[in-house]
């Protein structure tokens, strides 16, 4: 049960391995991890820079997170997400879910992935290598990713 | 003859405190992070409040040309077009969101 | 693409590396490790033993990964599983899938381990604390899990 | 008077050699894990094959005692109990898998 907001990388083995330490009871790890990638609609990008809202940020996650924990049987979460300059192929965001039941970590797992998709107040910046810089439009299919979950 | 009564003054030029704060290309826009600025206590929503913005100057009105794309959130939590600002200190605007 | 079945623990962390290591087309890392449960039905146990079938073992799970790769676009797949004597927290199976896209790697995933679950031949047993061990039975949510992926 | 065509030899008595293969508890229960075995060629399906094996033995028809429950494959393919044996050189016999 944690959200972190960073700007180092993140080693996916040792975060599985801080949740699930010594505990016998959880049968269920899911990870998701979100990384840059080197092209946009076909145009590389040199890199991308991730802006994003202090203090919102950490309370949206953890209302997500909270969601989660109150819809699936979970025995833990991470939420990870960098900020800052990062290039093609850089670890962006990481998702942990750990449950008795796997089809549990799974649905909690998309749904915290879908939820931060769509409501953690993060934007990304791209660079294209004649030095100009966008800001990524929001895709309509995260919102369409959002609604299955409605109650 | 006029008492303390009457002499409250008028509600249209009663203003108060709030911290501004813009994301993304809504700060590039506007050309700041964050402000303290004296609104009008008579703006009740967001969207007045934006209306209102929109008059105080070009970077404003570039900022919030496209209305119906900027996202707000009241003490950072996401609010609607029509959410009442009444209870807000800290009003932030920005694009729809790309994290993950 | 590649299948293994080994006695010897996984490094999550290194698979990922060596699956994802210099691409940037990726974007979306799913993993799955499925660990052992320090009790079955309430009651405690001490070890858990797999047996499979060398050879269909291998062959299974090719089929699947096989049918994964046809279904979803994905960048890459990794199934391995472990065989031997396991204790509780021990990880037995590891799925990662990695694709452009988020949900291609949560289906996949998904889809991977009902598979595996419903049709690679391993067997579990399990010993407790007085001795006697226990083939574990099938279950059905297994089989239900399946269907859902019938085309 | 008897030709080479006419001794062809009744088929009832004809072998073949298989190579049976046992998993978990079926293999505890029959009592090894691997045997190759002669068995008569008009045997067409898995079931058939189980109902010859169970005269084999107590251990035999201890294993296969709950047919429904057992589960098979031909060639390290899976295979049901309707499926012909007769391009099958490697015959496994085992419960539903718990991997995973």
């Amino acid at each position: 049960m944690a959200v972190r907001v960073q700007q180092e990388n993140f080693d996916i083995g040792a975060e599985i391995a801080a949740l699930t330490n010594s505990r016998t009871d959880i049968g269920a790890v899911v990870t998701f991890t979100g990384t840059v990638r080197g092209s946009a609609g076909g145009a590389p990008i040199t890199t991308m820079t991730l802006e994003h809202y202090p203090g919102m940020t950490e309370a949206e996650l953890g209302r997500v997170e909270a969601e989660a924990l109150e819809r699936w049987p979970l025995s833990g979460t991470l939420i990870v997400h960098r900020v800052g300059e990062l290039n093609p192929g850089d670890n962006i965001v990481l998702v942990i879910t750990a449950s008795a039941h796997r089809h549990a970590a799974f649905e909690a797992a998309e749904f915290l992935m879908d939820y931060l998709k769509s409501r953690a107040p993060f934007w990304k910046k791209e660079a294209r290598p004649d030095g100009a810089a966008d800001w990524v439009d929001a895709r309509e299919t995260d919102t369409v990713a959002l609604e299955r979950w409605s109650k | 003859m006029t008492t303390l009564d009457h002499a409250s003054p008028d509600t249209t030029s009663q203003t108060r405190t709030v911290t501004l704060r813009y994301f993304a290309w809504v700060r590039e826009k506007v050309g700041t992070s964050e402000e303290a600025i004296e609104i009008p206590t008579n703006l009740e929503t967001v969207a007045q409040l934006i209306d209102w913005l929109k008059q105080r100057g070009e970077n404003y009105s570039a900022a919030f040309e496209r209305a119906e794309v900027i996202r707000t959130a009241l003490d950072q939590t996401h609010a609607g077009p029509q959410s009442s600002i009444a209870d807000a200190d800290e009003i932030a605007f920005f694009p729809p969101v790309t994290g993950g």
